[in-house]
């Protein structure tokens, strides 16, 4: 009999709110993240790094920087693989530049030394000669006849021809006939929308520590969101087999998706090689901004059609994305993201992937998302504000429902869209009264969620309590989710379980921490690993009171006889089955490895007041409140906190957080002083509603909650803005001195 | 690099004179520090003056003026409650330097000498007439602190000079500072615009009065002719306009990533007339 | 370039370490004495995250020389709990949540420290413009300044 | 036969229509059959699919069960942060 713990009421453990198990190490110091491990010998690194936006290198010449006190090695391109194709060619190239500097930023050489400042002081001592070459770092400038071409022949089979080479990906998908659908409305609102590139802005710089011999067999450490990933790209990048490189996850300080990519482990790995030392690699946050993977930066278009009543007839939009100089940049997610909330007859969206010399663009939280909703959303607001109509009443009336047709083509099953709308409605803070200068916003958002290879082993000890190995690093406390589900499974308390992340020796492969799948897919892994270490107890329970195994079933941490039938004994405790079990069979453990394909979408839905000086342009977020659909609130703390992070990043996005780029194609503001993410003194307390409409996906009905945070912010704040500023805001960031020049061309109109 | 840690101004002066190359003197830290991690600057002699008696203290002089110590935190001058009455302007200038851990370290004659236009303490010292006296090879001198700014990170000092103290003057009666600056965030931001502003009045006339802005040109800039604006009158609305309208026109900005030329122009209007206001009520609540 | 030799005290002890003049108290602290609880966020005093105290003052730890500790008394995240003891702050943190991926907790434990011990009744404005050179990119703050707000309430009422 | 709905982006491959009919009582299966009925979807299946069956957005796993009256829908396959 397979056992199946799935339930979506009574709980015992999931759902409470206990210490996570690592909060002391991380209050006291000693957790030990990216930058805090040593090894014996250990030499620190540096990279060398273009100042050029576009640039052919001619030479690179080390022979000053070898020569200095403590240096023992530099590694350029040639001390890579050769020969590599597809992705793994494009990590390699932003990696380590081949021929040609595709970004200010991009790497070229990388010293070891035997001090840090040595490593630095070397790498000013490598000369590099380059030829300058026209460059691009705006999207609509890229896509245009006269934009110099990134690198020929980047483009895949989807883009249509007669696109400017840059474009290397295209998407068009939708339902319907939209001009029929715009011709029966009474309203139709076309806008164009731009938004900047943001970062992940995680306070953690990337960090690695590597060791590697010339037997091909290697040791990394390294803060990452998925150690598999990177084990698999490093062997390929430095021509190793798999599984001789061993890769442990140190605590993250923060990802957001940014830590999804490989940037600096393969050059750790390389400098150690050829040293024959453990190489320490951190990056400096400048080096974070310049070349790790901030967001795409767009332009758009949309165009949303209305009947007086609110009926949406049809909906259209495009969206331009500019990725760096790689092919990646989200335009599919933006793309289908961006009228998912919505019942649409007709609807199209369209989405360009753009190469321009910026550094490769990498996931930030539901990549894509968030702009789209920007631009869907103001529209949609406009339409309201037109229409005289209540912009909740009107998103409820074309909402997204069980049964109805999602803009991206399948059927929507059960999803929470309409409960975070009426429980938004509902919320004391819609029908609060705004002081003067306010204004108040809402949005709805929308994320997909992902499953992804998972691996976890459990392992249970003598005295009946148990060990956790899974995959997917702690970013936010998905220890304590482990814990949760693991005691619920189990019967045995909280406290009685140690999660730790395992290294890639250790467990079998796990997808990236990404797309919200920790406490969806390692949970649900848990979960199954536990009920597989349960039938174990239940089948020695079974042996020694000489009954069937399927006559005895799993309570509360005891194994207990099924009803009468099955003979009348005493519930044997979890504890007295392991303190035997080398004399009864064996080791008990469960585990589970699969790839589960359950992962249930998540809508959100934001309400924002904001308050505009407009004598300065300044904006300040007097309140905001955050409803979501969580499915199932595993730890509802951790959860509070998903959400709060994610309207806090996205208020950042909204108002000052930017990538600025100077006609030379020099990234301006690379660190945290002129790239500015808010402060404890900008923001107010973020409230939060939490929905629970369980994911049939999950045996709890659990639904990734991390990303979708951050999809309804930038336009629930456009809104809130624009409704206080009484002009429409359809440029992000809304910096005081683009709110003034908004007000002004307003009066002047 | 070489780190040095003088006993004395003498000494300090000795070694800035004596040494070669690029040669910074440490008092904070929090400007050089960032200089060298960037690699803008590598001093070859680093003079720590942090050891030199005196350097820290805030000492209330007999003309009722104030010394300030040229190795004064900003905390420092936070937690000073008497200097805090006399000059509320220039010491809360000084306090939205940074963070809490930046006020820890930095100092006024280290944000005067870092000569960022955008510095704001400068205005506020500017408009309280606050002077610096300066010891070098040529011996000792005292300046108005506009003088030393010469342009985005340059001073007027000369090799081997250095500043021992700045004097703030006595507050007398019936006198009232404030200081304002622009940041597009709420704290952590360097100055987008920054005004100072130092009134006295008897009753509601205005007898005395000084403006400065700061980051709307290569230095700060002592707006001159706010003295003719408001000597005589009271900060009625057209003195108000008036003072806008001489703000605006002491423009001289740049269009860089933290403002347009426009936008600072604008701005300085703004903040000349909210500064001006918080001054003129704290002259008339010190008058009576 | 010769090494300089500084003798201070952090947490309570007697240290000596060797330094060379550049590198700041941070690079001491965490490659030279193993202290790797202050973490470099920015290395420009912008994001807080290696805030230790110098003589009681809250200060960046990278926006200082190793040098410059000669003769003052340093205080960092691994001096906060008194043996087994946690500080009040340090438990109230874990309990709130007040912490998702825990990098930045170090600096702001530091600084909240610091301002209970200059202020044991502050507002939530103050807090929150103290811990403004905090960086967290997780929370939002929110569960911070609560967890913060609450202990110092604690810590009145318990003295 | 399962009734395979493609992106609107495809449909000049497919002359011009919106679903193809193909063989198949898996994902993988339905997979192989677009291939080789299909061969212009080679490089769109190359560069990563999601196969959406039932509502069920089915990222990898090509053992998923597909019955003939499944809803199926392709989709660009998703990444996220």
């Amino acid at each position: 009999m397979a056992l199946d713990s799935s339930k979506t009421t009574g709980f015992k453990y999931v759902g409470t709110r206990p210490d996570r198990p690592d909060g002391l190490d991380k209050v006291t110091g000693r957790a030990r993240f990216g930058a805090d491990a040593t090894a014996p010998g250990m030499l620190f690194a540096a990279i060398k790094r273009s100042p050029h936006a576009h640039a052919r290198i001619l030479r690179i010449d080390a022979t000053k920087a070898l020569a200095m006190e403590g240096v023992k090695a530099v590694v350029t391109r040639a001390d890579f693989a050769e020969g590599l194709t597809g992705e793994n060619w494009n990590i390699l190239e932003n990696v380590m530049a081949g021929d040609t500097a595709l970004y200010d930023g991009h790497a070229v050489a990388a010293v070891a030394a035997t001090t840090a400042l040595a490593a630095r002081d070397a790498i000013k001592a490598i000369e590099v000669d380059y030829e300058i070459l026209p460059h691009v770092t705006d999207v609509d400038k890229a896509m245009a006849p006269d934009a110099p071409v990134i690198r020929a022949g980047a483009a895949d089979a989807s883009v249509p021809e007669g696109l400017h080479p840059n474009v290397v990906r295209y998407h068009e998908s939708g339902h319907g006939d939209v001009e029929a659908g715009f011709a029966e409305a009474d309203l139709v609102i076309e806008d164009h929308f731009v938004t900047e590139a943001t970062h992940q802005g995680y306070i953690e710089p990337h960090a690695c520590l590597g060791t590697l011999g010339t037997d091909g067999k290697g040791e990394l450490w390294c803060c990452t969101q998925g150690h598999w990933n990177v084990q698999k790209v490093c062997a390929a990048l430095l021509g190793l087999e798999t599984s001789q490189l061993r890769v442990t996850a140190s605590e993250i300080g923060g990802g957001f998706g940014g830590k999804t990519a490989v940037f600096i482990e393969p050059v750790a790995l390389a400098l150690s090689r050829k040293a024959n030392r453990p190489v320490k690699l951190v990056m400096t946050r400048a080096e974070v901004f310049k070349a790790t993977g901030p967001t795409s930066s767009t332009s758009m278009d949309v165009k949303i059609g209305m009947k007086k009543d609110g009926t949406i007839t049809a909906a259209q939009g495009t969206f331009r994305l500019q990725g760096g100089a790689f092919p990646g940049a989200p335009c599919e997610m933006t793309a289908m993201c961006a009228f998912a909330p919505y019942d649409l007859k007709h609807v199209k969206q369209v989405g360009y992937d753009v190469m321009a010399n910026r550094p490769k663009q990498a996931a930030y939280r539901a990549p894509g998302s968030p702009m789209a909703a920007f631009a869907v959303e103001s529209v949609i607001d406009e339409l309201c504000k037109k229409l005289d109509l209540d912009p909740i009443d009107t998103r409820l009336k074309n909402a997204s429902r069980e049964g109805t047709r999602a803009s991206f083509g399948p059927t929507w099953p059960r999803i929470g869209l309409v409960e975070t709308l009426e429980a938004a409605k509902a919320h004391p803070h819609y029908s609060a009264p705004l002081e003067p200068g306010q204004g108040r916003g809402i949005s709805c958002g929308f994320w997909f969620n992902h499953g992804g290879e998972t691996s976890v082993s459990l392992a249970l000890s003598e005295d009946g309590t148990a060990q956790i190995a899974v995959g997917t690093p702690d970013i936010g406390g998905s220890r304590a989710s482990m814990a949760l589900m693991a005691s619920e499974v189990l019967g045995i308390p909280y406290e009685d379980i140690r999660v730790i992340i395992a290294d890639t020796a250790s467990l079998g492969y796990n997808e990236i921490s990404h797309g919200s799948r920790v406490t969806y897919a390692s949970g649900l892994a848990t979960i199954k690993a536990a009920e597989d270490a349960v039938q174990k107890l239940c089948a020695r329970a079974a042996a020694k009171w000489g009954i069937p195994e399927d006559a005895v079933y799993w309570e509360d941490g005891f194994a207990k006889p099924s009803g009468p039938n099955a003979g009348d004994f005493a519930p044997l405790p979890i504890a007295e089955i392991t303190a035997t079990m080398g004399a009864t069979g064996g080791p008990i453990s469960g585990h589970f490895e699969a790839t589960p394909e359950g992962a249930g979408v998540s809508f959100a839905t934001h309400i924002v007041d904001a308050e505009v000086d407009r004598e300065t342009g300044s904006t300040k977020v007097v309140r905001y409140t955050v409803v979501q659909d969580a499915g199932k609130a595993v730890h509802p703390t951790y959860v509070e906190g998903q959400f709060q992070g994610g309207a806090a990043q996205g208020i950042g996005w909204a108002l000052n957080e930017e990538y600025i780029y100077g006609e030379d194609g020099r990234l301006q503001n690379a660190g945290f002083l002129d790239y500015r993410i808010p402060v404890a003194s900008d923001l107010p307390m973020i409230d939060t509603v939490i929905v629970e409409v369980p994911n049939p996906g999950h045996p709890f009905g659990v639904r990734g909650v991390g990303e979708t945070s951050i999809c309804p912010p930038l336009a629930a704040i456009a809104n809130a803005v624009s409704a206080a500023a009484g002009v429409r805001m359809r440029q992000l960031p809304m910096r005081p001195s683009r709110i003034l020049e908004a007000l002004d061309s307003a009066a002047d109109g | 690099m070489h780190y040095h840690r003088p006993a004395t101004f003498e000494d300090a002066v000795a070694l800035a004179t004596g040494s070669e190359g690029v040669t910074r003197f440490l008092a904070g830290g929090t400007d050089v520090l960032v200089q060298m991690r960037a690699d803008i600057v590598t001093p070859d002699t680093l003079i720590d003056i942090k050891a030199i008696p005196g350097t820290h203290e805030i000492a209330r002089q007999e003309d009722g003026g104030w010394r300030i110590g040229v190795a004064v935190t900003g905390a420092e001058m936070r937690e000073h409650a008497e200097l805090g009455r006399d000059w509320p302007g220039l010491v809360e200038a000084m306090d939205l330097i940074g963070s809490t851990q930046v006020q820890g370290r930095a100092t006024l004659t280290g944000n005067l000498c870092n000569a960022s236009p955008a510095a704001d303490s400068v205005p506020a010292m500017i408009a309280a007439g606050v002077t610096a006296t300066i010891t070098g090879p040529g011996g000792t001198r005292t300046v108005p602190v506009e003088e030393i700014p010469a342009g985005p990170g340059k001073t007027t000092l000369a090799r081997g000079e250095i500043i021992t103290a700045l004097h703030v003057p006595p507050r007398g009666t019936e006198g009232g500072d404030a200081y304002l600056r622009f940041i597009p965030r709420t704290e952590m931001d360097i100055a987008v615009v920054g005004c100072g502003v130092n009134l006295t009045v008897e009753g509601d006339t205005i007898t005395h009065a000084r403006m400065a802005l700061g980051a709307v040109a290569p230095t700060a800039v002592l707006v001159h002719a706010a003295e003719d604006a408001l000597v005589g009158r009271t900060l009625d609305e057209d003195a108000l306009t008036a003072l806008a309208d001489l703000a605006e026109a002491s423009c001289n900005p740049i269009d860089d990533k933290r403002g347009t030329i426009k936008f600072r122009t604008h701005v300085a209007g703004v903040l000349a007339r909210r500064t001006a206001k918080i001054a003129f009520d704290r002259a008339k609540g010190a008058a009576k | 370039m010769s090494k300089l030799h500084v003798t201070t005290k952090i947490n309570g002890d007697e240290v000596e370490f060797l330094c060379d003049p550049r590198e700041t108290l941070l690079d001491v602290l965490r490659d030279r004495l193993g202290l790797t609880g202050a973490k470099e966020g920015c290395g420009t005093g912008d994001c807080g995250a290696c805030s230790v105290t110098v003589d009681g003052r809250l200060v960046c730890s990278c926006l200082m020389l190793g040098a410059e500790a000669e003769g003052k008394e340093i205080a960092t995240v691994e001096g906060i709990a008194e043996g087994e003891a946690l500080h009040p702050l340090q438990k109230k943190f874990i309990e709130y949540a007040a912490l998702q991926c825990g990098i930045c907790t170090p600096g702001i434990l530091v600084a909240a420290k610091n301002l209970l011990e200059k202020n044991p009744d502050p507002t939530e404005e103050q807090v929150r413009y103290w811990l403004a050179g905090n960086l967290c990119r997780c929370t939002g703050y929110d569960k911070i300044i609560r967890a913060v707000m609450d202990t110092a309430a604690e810590m009145r009422e318990a003295s | 036969m399962v009734d395979v709905a493609l992106w609107s982006g495809l449909r000049p491959l497919i002359g011009g229509r919106d679903s193809v009919a193909v063989e198949g009582s898996t994902v993988g299966e339905i997979l192989t059959a677009l291939r080789r009925d299909y061969p212009a979807l080679g490089p769109t299946l190359d560069a990563g699919v999601s196969v959406v069956v039932d509502g069920r957005v089915i990222a990898s796993s090509l053992t998923e069960p597909v019955r003939p009256d499944s809803e199926v829908v392709l989709m660009m396959r998703l990444k996220g942060g």
